[in-house]
């Protein structure tokens, strides 16, 4: 058994952290507008992110109209529909889940978990918001632009993302393109913060083995991101100079509807390289700040420790690095050096091991818990279930020849949805009633969360589980209509239909998450100051929400790792971090035993 | 942070370097040797080059114990770098192979 | 209790929908039933996986929830978590099984995969050329040796590409607007090509598929294994029009797809004829050989 | 290595926990904007290289030209080796403390940048006006990227040394520019580095 008796240490002075130059706002629009302070840099990108983010959920329904009653929705012309994919694809994995994962709960809580006063580059950070912005209004724009915005899928693979066949080959790609340059420029800024605050801001006491999951999480994705973020800036140079020079980086010798191009030479497959080298790693920096976030909601609210900790750091270290080394099982079916495969699904495969002991250790957390069935808690519980169908799923594309036949068809769009699409928004959702107390002072309401629960979760499962048995029929994805074929069935059609309506019951669910969070800020009920008795520093400032400079005159010092819940000996069934060994409330009878 | 423990290593390591050096060079000469031709051969020549390189220094200059976070810098973003030089290189072969067989070299 | 509840029924769920559901692969009409085999043997290996984590989630929930404010006369009632931050023993036989299970899954499709990439020595060969949005397809003829091609080449009245000097494509088939026949057993290397953007012939019975890219020839082979006439959907989003860019492939008895292959005409016929035509100064030549066909200038 | 000895330790142990508690709060002594830098370098190196691995793609196919490594090329690497140099001397100036020589050192090296970024353009029209354009040949592509790519870093770099500069002028003593003047040395080696091996890279391919 581990040794686990209540620690004993000599008094540990107060923190001798040497005090950054805090900014301080002077006017209303450096506080609130142009301001340096973290928190509210967090609220400005988590606010640009949703914003642009129900963008695309809107695009989605459009996009399910279409599906589900091909005959009835005559303005979505083919063109529309692709431009309709490729923008929500690009919106929610880009724009929506990477900005509010690292720019938004990053901002919010690295400072606060790491017992910092700030980001260590406040200025560099702002600036980081303004970029992000910029971004995203370039990426509006190409909505307006003649030939309205790219539809070449948001993977832009040359040649047809800029060859007239394309909707949005003009002012379209390249206004996409320019965007992303800007996004990567922006997130650089960024991410530097959040490294080298995690790295060089942490309070005293608080070593990397005692940071919450949560902080381990996005740091990690912060690294692949500025790791895998340059393949993708290359590539949109080479693609945006292909396509105003005329160069051939990644064009061979090209027939358009029998007219002969300027083009000659270049690998239409390298750019695939370069793009899944970066869009794999993508998908884990949407992914790990998840796992992390949900490690902490299932620990808080099973008042248990995460069960192994060292574990579930060397998981998410280990998943980050492997995840560059397997870039390549997104191509297949791509027509590149076929031996490639052999490699790629092995190290694919190998990547579902560590997936697999976070998944387990979080279903053990639960075991032998204290499980307080709150709103978090159901959110997490919901995430397991989604990640792991979505993750077996990616099983079956990894496995080389079992992608053959699905690759390309809805089987892929169902996994990446479960996976991505659901399991971290469901991770967000919990995220955010788990920290609306500590960021307004006031608890969201109760029946609407649970109806918002409920709805999103099943729901969401009901649009995409059935969509996997698509993708063994057949039905490819990008698709506008299926159409006349000799063997899909009628019943596909209906089940099409299922499902969109499905998406849009959903879609109403987050209408009401929205009311609810809008009337809660204002009218919610007043929380207490650490409502979920959680024990990271978050939660021990002394004003909720939590002041300029995040703490007091003095900034706290840490004693224990993040996870003291029901530690054996004491009355409480928590132990915050800070909270000095002395002054840990012991049950009396157990003393000296144990 | 580990400390000038460098000195106190038995003899034993020395030798058992040595062998893996000769093992690798011996690797080297089956390049030449098993006649593998274009990027693959100097893709091997150099990652075995280094490999040794990075022994001697590591080993017998004691920066195992006094920098190895230097060596780490250095040598596996270098060896990343290899890896997908040589992964690309592949590829690209496979390219220009298939454009030799079935277009008469254009493409 | 709700919750466990319902994490109990999106187990059951799910596994009722799996086996009592209409959608399911088409009847395979080719030789890679071992690819069906795997996807079944990865169902069988991650199903058990995933109904035993839900089940186990299901029962944690149930006996761990904290029932505090339910008066209720249970032991459990407002019971403390356990602390025990870690169990390197369940942790090391976690890691061994799934490690395990992981091989299983990896075995037998990198074994199929070999199979896959390496084309028997008895395969024909026949080409596929995908462009925006019709597909193309061209046999070898008699000398069993498709000519080489070039983009560069390519015009009303050569739309392969084919090198006029190259004495293989003298005798190839072109075959434009027209299906795709296969001998019924006869083992095929199908060479894929696209000369605009990126492609994917997939004909969803023979479960194979590949991208067509311009300036890369990609292949994969099969054998078709029961007649009959099949859809051939593009898999590979090419733009506007990649929804509509369909064929049809016929697979017919060795007697069938001869006396079809007898009607074809060669290369070297339809030069001749383009010839001939030039002379008389028609241009009804181009339509013999089928150049840009009308339907997608108007789709642009 | 001191990381993963970190991370493999249990920290709810209590003799871990005495070890940890001892532990004062950031993981470096160095300054933080000196491990932003050097992070930040550590992005643009992946940056390069991955054109490089792209490069190298590119290469084997068969329309590739190598091209030419006109004069200029050289003189420009001789610029930028000297404009280090005297960004250097600025450094050392900074550390004794002579804060004239440290305005003087910064505004050498600055103009000589300026006199490589010119001299880069100038190379870029002079290869143009000998009928060498870019869609042409995938290899000036590549060269004519990978210069601006390094050129606009420079500029970038150039906003840093414009804002220590006016310090300078502000009249910010040596040893309270130093940091800065430290840093913008750092990063011009650094740029010279690229630009050296990737000019040896355009010399050997
Ligand atoms: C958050 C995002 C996310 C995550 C985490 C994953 C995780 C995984 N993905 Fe997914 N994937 C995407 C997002 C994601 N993916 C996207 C967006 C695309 C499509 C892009 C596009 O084309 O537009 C895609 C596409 C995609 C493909 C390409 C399909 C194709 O285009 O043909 C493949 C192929 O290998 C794949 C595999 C995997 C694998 C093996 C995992 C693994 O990491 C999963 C590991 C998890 C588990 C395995 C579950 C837990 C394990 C257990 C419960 C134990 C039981 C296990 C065993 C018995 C072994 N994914
Ligand atoms: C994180 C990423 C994400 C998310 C959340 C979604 C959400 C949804 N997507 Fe998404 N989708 C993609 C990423 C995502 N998608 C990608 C990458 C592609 C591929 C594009 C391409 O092929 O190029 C794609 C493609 C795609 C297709 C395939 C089109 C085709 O190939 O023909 C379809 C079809 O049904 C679809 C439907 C939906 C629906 C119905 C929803 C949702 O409506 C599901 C239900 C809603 C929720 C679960 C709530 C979501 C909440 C928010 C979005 C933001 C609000 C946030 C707050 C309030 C905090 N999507
Ligand atoms: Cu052709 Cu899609
Ligand atoms: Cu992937």
């Amino acid at each position: 058994m581990v040794d686990v008796t209540p620690e004993k240490v000599e008094y540990v002075g107060p923190a001798e952290v040497p005090e950054v130059d805090l900014y301080h706002a002077k006017t209303w629009w450096t506080k609130y507008v142009f301001s340096q302070d973290a928190k509210v840099i967090a609220i400005q990108y988590s606010g640009t992110a949703v914003a642009i983010g129900l963008v695309g959920l809107v695009l989605s329904w459009l996009m399910r109209l279409q599906l589900g009653f091909p005959e009835f929705f005559s303005f979505i012309s083919p063109d529309l529909y692709l431009q309709f994919v490729t923008m929500h694809g690009m919106i929610m994995v880009i724009y929506l889940l990477t900005a509010l994962f690292l720019g938004g709960f990053g901002n919010y809580l690295i400072p606060l978990m790491v017992g910092a006063r700030d980001m260590v580059f406040p200025f560099v950070n702002m600036v980081s918001y303004w970029v992000y912005l910029l971004a995203v209004l370039v990426l509006v724009s190409s909505f307006f632009v003649p030939g309205g915005p790219t539809g070449a899928g948001w993977t832009l693979y040359p040649p047809q993302a800029i060859l007239s066949g394309t909707p949005g080959s003009g002012a379209g790609i390249v206004l996409m393109l320019v965007s992303l340059a800007l996004f990567i420029i922006g997130f650089t800024m960024g991410g530097l913060n959040y490294v080298v605050t995690v790295l060089q801001a942490r309070t005293r006491g608080m070593t990397l083995m005692r940071l919450p999951l949560t902080v381990w999480g996005i740091f990690t994705a912060t690294v692949l991101a500025l790791l895998a973020f340059p393949a993708l800036f290359v590539s949109a140079i080479m693609m945006t100079l292909d396509s105003v020079l005329g160069t051939s980086f990644f064009m061979p010798a090209i027939v358009e509807f029998g007219e002969q191009l300027q083009y000659g030479g270049g690998s239409p497959v390298l750019f695939q390289h370069l793009f899944w080298f970066f869009g794999h790693p993508e998908v884990y920096i949407v992914a790990l700040p998840a796992f992390g976030i949900v490690s902490d909601l299932l620990s808080v609210h099973a008042r248990r420790n995460i069960f192994g900790y060292r574990m579930m750091v060397w998981a998410i270290v280990g998943i980050g690095a492997l995840s560059f080394v397997v870039w390549a099982h997104h191509m297949y079916v791509s027509g590149m050096n076929p031996y490639f495969g052999f490699f790629f699904a092995t190290t694919t495969l190998i990547i579902a091991v560590p997936t697999a002991l976070k998944v387990y250790n979080w279903t053990l957390t639960l075991w032998r818990g204290d499980i307080h069935l709150t709103l978090p808690m159901l959110f997490a519980i919901a995430f397991i279930i989604t990640f792991v169908n979505g993750g077996i799923t990616g099983l079956f594309l990894g496995n080389v020849v079992v992608d053959v036949p699905l690759s390309d068809t809805m089987f892929v769009v169902a996994h990446f949805h479960m996976v991505m699409g659901v399991a971290p928004i469901l991770v967000v959702f919990g995220a955010v009633y788990h920290w609306f107390p500590l960021m307004t002072g006031r608890m969201l309401n109760q029946a609407m969360g649970q109806f918002h629960f409920w709805v999103t979760f099943l729901g969401a499962y009901l649009i995409y589980f059935p969509m996997h048995y698509l993708g063994f029929v057949g039905v490819p994805r990008r698709y506008w209509e299926i159409g006349e074929t000799n063997f899909i069935p009628e019943s596909a059609e209906s089940l099409n239909a299922f499902i969109t309506v499905a998406a849009l019951v959903v879609g109403f669910a987050q209408v009401v998450f929205i009311y609810n969070i809008l009337t809660s800020i204002f009218k919610g009920k007043i929380s207490e100051r650490n409502p979920w008795k959680a024990t990271s520093l978050e939660w021990q400032t002394t004003t909720v929400p939590p002041g300029h400079g995040n703490f007091d005159d003095e900034l706290p010092v840490v004693y224990r790792w993040a996870y003291s819940y029901s530690v054996p000996g004491t009355v409480d069934d928590y132990t915050p971090q800070n909270v000095h060994p002395d002054d840990v409330v012991k049950i009396a009878a157990e003393q000296g035993g144990d | 942070m580990t400390t000038a423990e460098g000195q106190q290593h038995p003899l034993g390591i020395y030798f058992k370097i040595w062998g893996l050096l000769f093992v690798l060079s011996t690797l080297s000469y089956l390049v030449d040797v098993l006649d593998f031709q274009g990027y693959l051969r100097w893709s091997l020549i150099v990652i075995f080059m280094l490999l040794k390189a990075g022994l001697i220094v590591a080993v017998f200059m004691h920066m195992v114990w006094e920098r190895l976070a230097i060596v780490y810098a250095i040598l596996v973003p270098t060896l990343a770098l290899m890896v997908l030089l040589a992964l690309m290189a592949l590829e690209a072969d496979y390219t220009e192979f298939t454009r030799l067989l079935f277009f008469g070299g254009g493409g | 209790m709700w919750a466990a509840i319902a994490v109990f029924l999106v187990a059951l769920g799910s596994l009722v929908f799996h086996l009592i559901t209409p959608w399911w692969s088409t009847p395979i009409a080719s030789n890679w039933g071992s690819m069906d085999l795997t996807i079944d043997i990865t169902f069988w290996i991650t199903g058990v996986a995933y109904i035993v984590i839900l089940l186990f989630m299901a029962a944690c929930i149930y006996q761990y929830r904290n029932r505090a404010d339910k008066t209720t006369t249970s032991p459990q009632s407002n019971h403390k978590a356990s602390y025990d931050p870690e169990n390197k023993k369940l942790e090391l036989w976690l890691t061994v099984g799934t490690a395990v299970a992981v091989a299983g899954l990896l075995a037998p499709g990198l074994i199929v995969w070999n199979d896959y990439v390496t084309v028997p020595d008895d395969a024909v060969e026949v080409e596929v050329m995908g462009q925006q949005w019709q597909w193309g397809f061209r046999y070898p003829g008699a000398d069993g040796k498709l000519g080489t091609t070039d983009a560069r080449l390519i015009n009303a009245d050569n739309p392969f590409g084919l090198h006029l000097d190259d004495p293989n494509g003298q005798d190839d088939i072109l075959v434009e607007g027209d299906d795709l026949h296969l001998e019924l057993g006869q083992p095929v290397n199908m060479l894929l090509r696209s000369i605009d953007v990126l492609h994917d012939f997939y004909v969803p019975q023979f479960r194979a598929k590949m991208d067509m890219v311009p300036g890369l020839v990609t292949f994969y082979w099969m054998i078709p294994t029961r007649t009959g006439t099949f859809d051939i959907l593009c898999a590979e989003l090419c733009g506007s029009n990649h929804y509509a860019m369909r064929g049809l492939v016929v697979v017919e008895e060795k007697e069938a797809f001869n006396a079809w292959m007898a009607e074809q005409q060669t290369f070297a016929q339809l030069r001749a004829e383009v010839e001939k035509n030039a002379k008389h100064g028609s241009s009804l030549a181009l339509n013999a050989v089928g150049a840009v066909p009308v339907d997608s200038v108007v789709a642009r | 290595m001191d990381f993963f000895r970190e991370i493999s330790s249990k920290p709810w142990l209590e003799s871990q926990v005495a070890i940890d508690d001892t532990h004062q709060g950031g993981a470096y002594t160095l300054p933080s904007v000196t491990i932003g830098l050097r992070i930040f370098l550590g992005v643009v190196t992946v940056l390069f290289s991955l054109t490089v691995v792209a490069y190298s793609d590119r290469m084997t196919l068969a329309d590739w030209r190598p091209v030419p490594e006109p004069t200029l090329m050289w003189l420009n690497i001789v610029v930028l080796f000297a404009s280090s140099v005297a960004m250097q001397w600025s450094v050392i100036s900074a550390r004794r403390g002579r804060t004239a020589n440290v305005e003087i050192g910064m505004l050498v090296g600055g103009a000589l940048a300026l006199a490589f970024l010119a001299g880069q353009l100038l190379m870029v029209r002079q290869m143009n006006a000998l009928g060498y354009f870019a869609p042409t040949n995938p290899a000036l592509a590549f060269l004519y990227m990978l210069s601006a790519m390094h050129g606009v870093h420079l500029l970038g770099g150039l906003v840093a040394w414009g804002r220590t500069v006016m310090r300078i002028w502000g009249g910010h003593e040596a040893h309270q520019v130093r940091m800065s003047v430290e840093l913008c040395a750092f990063y011009w080696h650094f740029l010279l580095v690229v630009w050296f091996l990737l000019f040896v890279w355009f010399s050997i391919t």
